[in-house]
């Protein structure tokens, strides 16, 4: 304590060190914590009830992927894939198949693109609708969780249906599909479409309009356009922050050319404009299926790919749109059975470098906000 | 025996409640009533909260634990006794100890003048409204030691933030039931009354709810009071100290066994006392609907019949349960259980049927059903509504119930004093200022 | 001792008196020696609560539940906010009394034995406060404080009233400069 | 005791001059300035005391309507609220700058 | 999709005979299905397997020369893609002002740049500032340990005006380090500190640069080749997690 004659009277903001003023408080949001989605470990450092900075410590779900996949044969790999991000399976199932055809040089049959986009846009409302459940759950809705987890169900069913699994589904093979599409496989994605359509209106009624979700969420964690850019900061995320960019129509992969669907976009990327995007992402991609499974043509499922395939030297980078923003895959093939290198780029990692940005003076309350609103996946951060 | 009879004929007969009457006996009868009624509503609130928070949120609720989990409550009761009782090291004991006593004894004393019937009341007080703010607001300190005599960061946040949100929330509670209390005045017969009795039969000589009474006044002040109770018992969007998704937990945590089980029980305890604050300021108490529009013996009879009809189908919504039960013989103690508590609905309402029963139960009929109808709002906020965030929550409590119960207050008085306002304060003032215009001309 | 007060039935026997009494006493000097000080907030929240009771027995309903609410309530809620936000353990471990305090003792005891003296000198041999014959309704004891307080014929307190609401505001905006970390 | 018929005004003046006793005490042997605000809060519900038990004396000779001690009791206690929240003001600014509670470190007019 | 198909020059990686991963040690004759090779590999004689595997714990990732399952992988089918020279306005630019430190070069319909490590701040940002590339999507490294400047450093940028992805490479040695493109893309500032906990790649320059997947004191590179997979940094697991095995 210094001297007291020093501190001139006037001198008020000399830093106190009691309980009621401590102006630094570093607090640990330990890798166990109910809103965490998963083993995140967050050092927030606080100014009372002000978040000051924070650092994220992550690694507790590290298992070394890409060192097992250079031990693999290109086809063993793949059911590796799916446990990245396991809320999402489907879709990067779909990218590591992209990416080795492209390496390949082969292409999927048309039939084999159109089941793959159904069951990659079905799995993108499997994602989102656990997005809304845990989100409003964090913050303090307890009802939504159990609307979404009842219809994601119906995903679900169609999963197993189709590949025997219901989350990590290894459903494509490279070069196409290894199931022919069970009979009655249209007319349950038919049933689910439409009976979908109302249930996500039902969201929009607990939520869209509830005076506190409004509260809580409006202005809460705003990134901005240029910010999402420099920080690499991807899918729905982008979006809300204004910047119309979806792999899917910029360079479109699996013919989504020829399907039309909107892409939405929000003004000043809070929280509340990252829940009405994928809200909306929701209902387009209901759209996509409906036209996906119109057009479904006949013909083979797998291309002609060699049993033990050898991809030729050379190295490929493919992308898709994962429902969490860009999930690349760098794959560098040697000429023999096994991958020389691959390299996953995972949206929520990358994303959640902007959770600094996001949560800066905000409150402690907000920060569990923000790392809902970022649908993180901490299998696909640690990889 | 005879002589017990014309004892309770002479008690059931008397005007005054059994404290004025200054009677020791049926004082500690009824105290006891009251208590055993008040358990048997906390026991049935939990088995209600947690069915009807189920089926909003399309899933079944308990079912396991007798017919459609009638008694889970039971069971989780036994659970909390038989539970270990942890006391943190380092807590201070006797502070420890003494906490959930204190707000049980918040909770419950409030009882002691909640008015079922013009003589169903522990006792009527001279200062009733004043006495339920002033222990509801002793609970404040039971929170405040628990908090601190966990000896542990996040308890003692958890508690000032809790006590905070309800001392600030008792302000705005006591605006709107001044307001009330100034509607009570304006009957010939009294002078304005504190006392609980007194407010209803106010409402009743005024012959409407003091809710509808200055159209827009009467339902902004039951607002404010519906929004500040809800505060005050850390429920639904204000119950932000125990859902703590954030860093803060709650202040019971340290609590185990049966002393969290006071803290549980001090918590709907305290939301039934709320609860009926508000239904006897503002929705007449025990007066049964339209007391005044349809008054008469036929309508009166006709009123009278409703508590039977009530619990006549709560026993027929029980027996089409058991009919709809699987046939499974591992069903069957449950259909015989869901049968039997059928049936002993179905007897009540048949006993509420006889005529002196009749005339007695109708008030205590309306005043629970009232009180009930609050719990289900409690029930379907928790259901609905996301949390507010801490200075959120002091923003509304600050920022808007005061200056608006200030505001009503005002013009509640200016309003209920609208004549003498105008011969003592208007005319003078505009004739002086005629006056003193005509002058200058 | 003075006769039964005619009309007014007594609110409780007098053990009632000597049991709240002994309360009193007893919290009043739990406050003054616990070293803990949320111990002593607590043996004065039980002091304030008897004497609510006491003011009971004396026919003040309206005082009484002033008291539980501003002062039990209020006041004191203040004083465990305080104590709990200074977490003074430190100032536990240190020397509770100070160094005069057997002056303080002695200044005590002194003007005990001036009540003393006062007391019985004076009632040798008539009573101190002989009780009248009147009694009074205690159901009209709100609105008897309410006549007293604003009626213009009563004796009027309003100037008494306008003084207290302006002791509390000034109160307020002291307590809150004197707080507030940066002015 | 048979004498016990009833209480005097006498009984509640000698409690409340205990009570102020005990207040005089604590506020001038302790140290810590909140048990000193509370022996202060013990005092004033003293004086309370006295001017209750004084107005009970004064209805029974001047009728029911004769409450003065009952409303000066409520003006001393909004004082007394207005006392505490003020010296817990000055308890709290004290503190942050002094580090401690204790009154007889509180020696300088100026710090 | 690259329509001609050019004959098979070796390209940059190296010869194929690289035993291509560094195999545990297989027991010889037991039928080295990896994942079975895999579960089996503890320390103690495992009872199923025919012969005893040899006991000594793979501790000490010795490189054993397993000979490659697969026996000698038959010679490169002839037909596969190759890389070709890339010629566009922005290369012919880039051609003339840097010549021999750049090397377009399009492979599979994806145009990269072979960068010598002497001109990587400049080109990056240029790349940036002029070409409009504004978002790095990925920087990650590949470890040829052939090679005397053995490893690979890729990022992949993309613009959003010009909707175009390009990746640069360059080649540095062990021990070298790289100059931070943290100022040019923040996302870099995870990404290098990923390729450095993986690789050991420094990049001067770089805010904070400590490891990021894996705990702090944990000593070796996992993703470089000499790292075997059973590996694991035994004194830091014995330390902290207090198993003595280490495994």
């Amino acid at each position: 304590m210094t001297d007291p004659r020093s501190l001139s009277p006037l001198d008020l903001d000399t830093p106190d060190k009691t309980f009621l003023d401590a102006n630094e408080l570093v607090i640990n949001m330990g890798p166990q914590h109910p809103a965490t989605h998963g083993v995140l470990r967050v050092i927030l450092r606080l100014d009372g009830e002000k978040v000051l900075g924070l650092e994220c410590v992550i690694g507790y779900l590290h298992r070394g992927v890409e060192k097992i996949a250079e031990n693999r044969t290109y086809t063993m790999f793949n059911p590796y894939v799916d446990r990245m991000d396991y809320v999402a399976a489907v879709s990067n199932g779909l990218g590591y198949c992209e990416a080795v055809e492209r390496l390949l040089s082969v292409e999927a049959p048309p039939r084999a693109q159109y089941i793959r986009v159904i069951l990659t846009e079905l799995n993108r409302i499997a994602s989102h609708q656990l997005w809304l459940g845990t989100h409003a759950l964090d913050i303090g809705a307890i009802t939504p969780l159990f609307y979404t987890f009842r219809d994601r169900e119906e995903i679900l069913k169609i999963f197993e249906k189709y590949c025997g699994a219901r989350l990590t589904t290894h459903a494509f093979r490279i070069g196409g599909l290894q199931y022919e599409a069970y009979d009655g496989f249209e007319r349950d994605v038919k049933n689910f479409v439409s009976f979908v359509k109302p249930k996500i209106d039902e969201y929009e009624e607990l939520l869209t309009t509830n005076r506190i979700w409004l509260e809580r969420t409006k202005g809460v964690g705003v990134i901005s356009g240029k910010d999402c850019i420099a920080l690499g900061v991807t899918g729905p995320v982008l979006r809300a922050s204004g910047v119309k960019w979806d792999i899917r129509k910029a360079q479109p992969y699996a013919n989504y050319k020829n399907f039309d669907f909107e892409i939405p976009t929000g003004e000043n990327g809070d929280t509340y404009d990252r829940y009405i995007v994928r809200m909306i992402e929701m209902r387009q991609s209901l759209r996509i299926i409906e036209q996906a499974v119109e057009g479904i043509p006949e013909g083979p499922i797998m291309a002609k790919v060699p049993k033990v395939m050898k991809p030729p030297v050379g190295e490929v980078y493919h992308s898709i749109e994962a429902p969490k923003g860009e999930l690349g895959y760098f794959i560098v093939s040697d000429g023999s059975t096994q991958p020389y290198r691959v390299r996953v780029r995972p949206p929520s990692f990358v994303n959640l470098q902007a959770l600094d940005l996001m949560c800066r003076d905000q409150l402690v309350a907000d920060v569990i906000a923000v790392i809902g609103t970022l649908d993180i996946v901490l299998g696909e951060v640690d990889r | 025996m005879h002589a017990l009879v014309q004892y309770i004929e002479s008690y059931l007969s008397s005007d005054k409640t059994p404290g004025t009457a200054g009677n020791w006996f049926w004082a500690t009868v009824y105290v006891l009533l009251v208590f055993v009624g008040l358990s048997i509503a906390v026991i049935a609130m939990n088995w209600l909260e947690r069915k009807i928070l189920a089926h909003m949120q399309v899933r079944l609720g308990p079912m396991r634990v007798g017919p459609h989990g009638l008694l889970q409550p039971i069971a989780d009761a036994l659970k909390l006794l038989l539970k270990e009782d942890i006391i943190p090291d380092g807590a201070d004991k006797v502070v420890f100890w003494i906490a959930p006593f204190i707000v049980v004894l918040a909770a419950f004393t409030v009882f002691v003048v909640v008015p079922f019937g013009p003589t169903h009341a522990i006792t009527d007080m001279n200062i009733g409204i004043l006495f339920m703010l002033g222990v509801s607001s002793l609970s404040v300190l039971g929170i405040v030691t628990a908090g601190w005599a966990s000896n542990s960061h996040y308890p003692l946040i958890g508690a000032l933030r809790s006590s905070a949100q309800m001392v600030s929330y008792e302000v705005a509670m006591g605006l709107a039931v001044v307001s009330a209390i100034l509607m009570t005045s304006l009957n010939e017969s009294s002078t304005g009354t504190l006392s609980m009795i007194g407010i209803v039969e106010a409402q009743k000589a005024q012959g409407e709810w003091f809710l509808f009474k200055f159209f827009p006044l009467g339902i902004i002040a039951f607002a404010i009071f519906a929004i500040a109770m809800v505060a005050e018992t850390n429920r639904a969007p204000f119950d932000l100290p125990e859902a703590e998704s954030e860093l803060t937990a709650g202040f019971h945590t340290e609590y185990s066994g049966f002393r969290w089980s006071l803290f549980f029980l001090a918590e709907y305890s305290a939301m039934i006392a709320v609860s009926s604050i508000a239904v006897t300021l503002w929705l007449g108490g025990w007066l049964r609907p339209f007391p005044n529009l349809l008054h008469g013996t036929t309508w009166d009879l006709a009123f009278s019949f409703i508590p039977g009809i009530a619990f006549l189908l709560l026993g027929a919504m029980c027996f089409y349960n058991t009919a709809r039960m699987p046939k499974h013989p591992l069903f069957k103690i449950q259909t015989i259980g869901l049968a039997g508590f059928g049936a002993v609905l179905a007897l009540i309402g048949l006993v509420m049927f006889l005529p002196p029963v009749r005339e007695r139960v109708g008030d205590i009929f309306w005043f629970s059903a009232k009180v009930a109808g609050f719990m289900y709002l409690y029930i379907w906020y928790r259901g609905t509504f996301p949390r507010y965030r801490f200075d959120q929550l002091m923003k509304v409590g600050w920022k808007v119930l005061l200056p608006t119960g200030l505001a009503l207050l005002i013009c509640t008085a200016l309003w209920a004093m609208r004549s003498e306002v105008w011969t003592q304060v208007v005319v003078p003032v505009g004739m002086g200022f005629a006056d003193f215009v005509r002058r200058l001309l | 001792m003075n006769p039964q007060i005619a009309g007014n039935p007594p609110v409780a026997t007098p053990y009632f008196f000597y049991g709240l009494a002994a309360i009193m006493i007893i919290g009043g000097i739990l406050v003054i020696t616990r070293k803990n000080a949320v111990h002593s907030a607590l043996a004065l929240i039980t002091t304030l609560l008897a004497q609510a009771a006491l003011y009971l027995m004396l026919y003040a309903p309206f005082v009484a539940g002033v008291q539980i609410i501003l002062y039990a309530g209020g006041i004191m809620v203040l004083f465990l906010f305080v104590i709990m936000l200074i977490s003074i353990e430190r100032a536990e471990k240190e020397r509770q009394f100070n160094k005069q305090w057997l002056v303080g003792i002695a200044a005590a005891a002194a003007l005990g034995g001036l009540f003393i003296t006062v007391y019985t000198a004076t009632t040798k041999g008539r009573v101190l406060f002989p009780e009248g014959r009147t009694s009074y309704v205690d159901m009209q004891n709100t609105q008897g404080i309410a006549n007293l307080l604003f009626d213009q014929h009563g004796g009027t307190y309003m100037f008494a009233f306008e003084i207290a609401s302006l002791l509390l505001l000034v109160a307020i905006i002291g307590a809150v400069v004197m707080a507030k970390k940066r002015i | 005791m048979h004498a016990m018929t009833d209480i005097s005004t006498l009984h509640y003046l000698v409690l409340g001059a205990a009570l102020f006793l005990l207040g005089v005490i604590g506020v001038l042997t302790r140290r810590n300035v909140v048990i000193v605000l509370m022996s202060i809060e013990l005092i004033l519900n003293a004086v309370n005391l006295n001017l209750v038990a004084f107005s009970r004396y004064w209805q029974s000779i001047h009728g029911p309507s004769a409450l003065h001690g009952q409303v000066f009791a409520i003006f001393v206690i909004t004082d007394a609220a207005a006392e505490a929240a003020v010296g817990l003001g000055i308890l709290i600014a004290f503190f942050r700058n002094k580090e401690t509670v204790n009154v007889d470190e509180v020696n300088l007019l100026k710090w | 999709m690259p329509d001609e198909i050019k004959s098979p020059p070796p390209p940059p990686p190296p010869e194929n005979e690289k035993p291509t991963a560094d195999k545990p040690a297989t027991p010889g004759g037991v039928k080295s299905t990896p994942s079975g090779s895999v579960q089996s590999q503890t320390t103690t004689t495992p009872t199923e397997t025919s012969t005893p595997p040899k006991p000594a714990a793979p501790a000490t990732p010795a490189k054993p020369a397993a000979p490659a399952a697969a026996g000698h992988p038959a010679p490169p089918k002839p037909a596969g893609p190759v890389p070709t020279p890339w010629d566009s306005p922005l290369v012919a630019k880039y051609k003339r002002e840097y010549g021999s430190g750049i090397n377009p070069l399009t492979h599979l319909g994806q145009n990269y740049f072979e960068v010598d490590r002497s001109l990587i701040p400049e080109i990056l940002q240029l790349l940036r500032d002029d070409e409009k590339f504004d978002y790095c999507v990925d920087l990650t490294a590949v470890h040829y340990p052939k090679r005397e400047r053995q490893f690979d450093v890729v990022w992949v940028l993309y613009s959003f005006s010009r909707n175009e992805r390009i990746r640069v490479k360059t080649q540095i040695a062990d021990g070298e380090s790289l100059p931070s493109s943290v100022p040019l893309w923040a996302t870099c500032n995870w990404l290098e500190r990923e390729v450095y906990d993986m690789f050991g790649i420094k990049f001067d320059g770089h805010p904070d640069l400590k490891r990021i997947l894996l705990p702090d004191g944990w000593k070796g590179f996992p993703l470089r080749k000499d790292y075997g997979i059973l590996q694991q940094d035994n004194e830091w697991v014995q330390i902290n997690l207090g198993i003595e095995s280490g495994q």
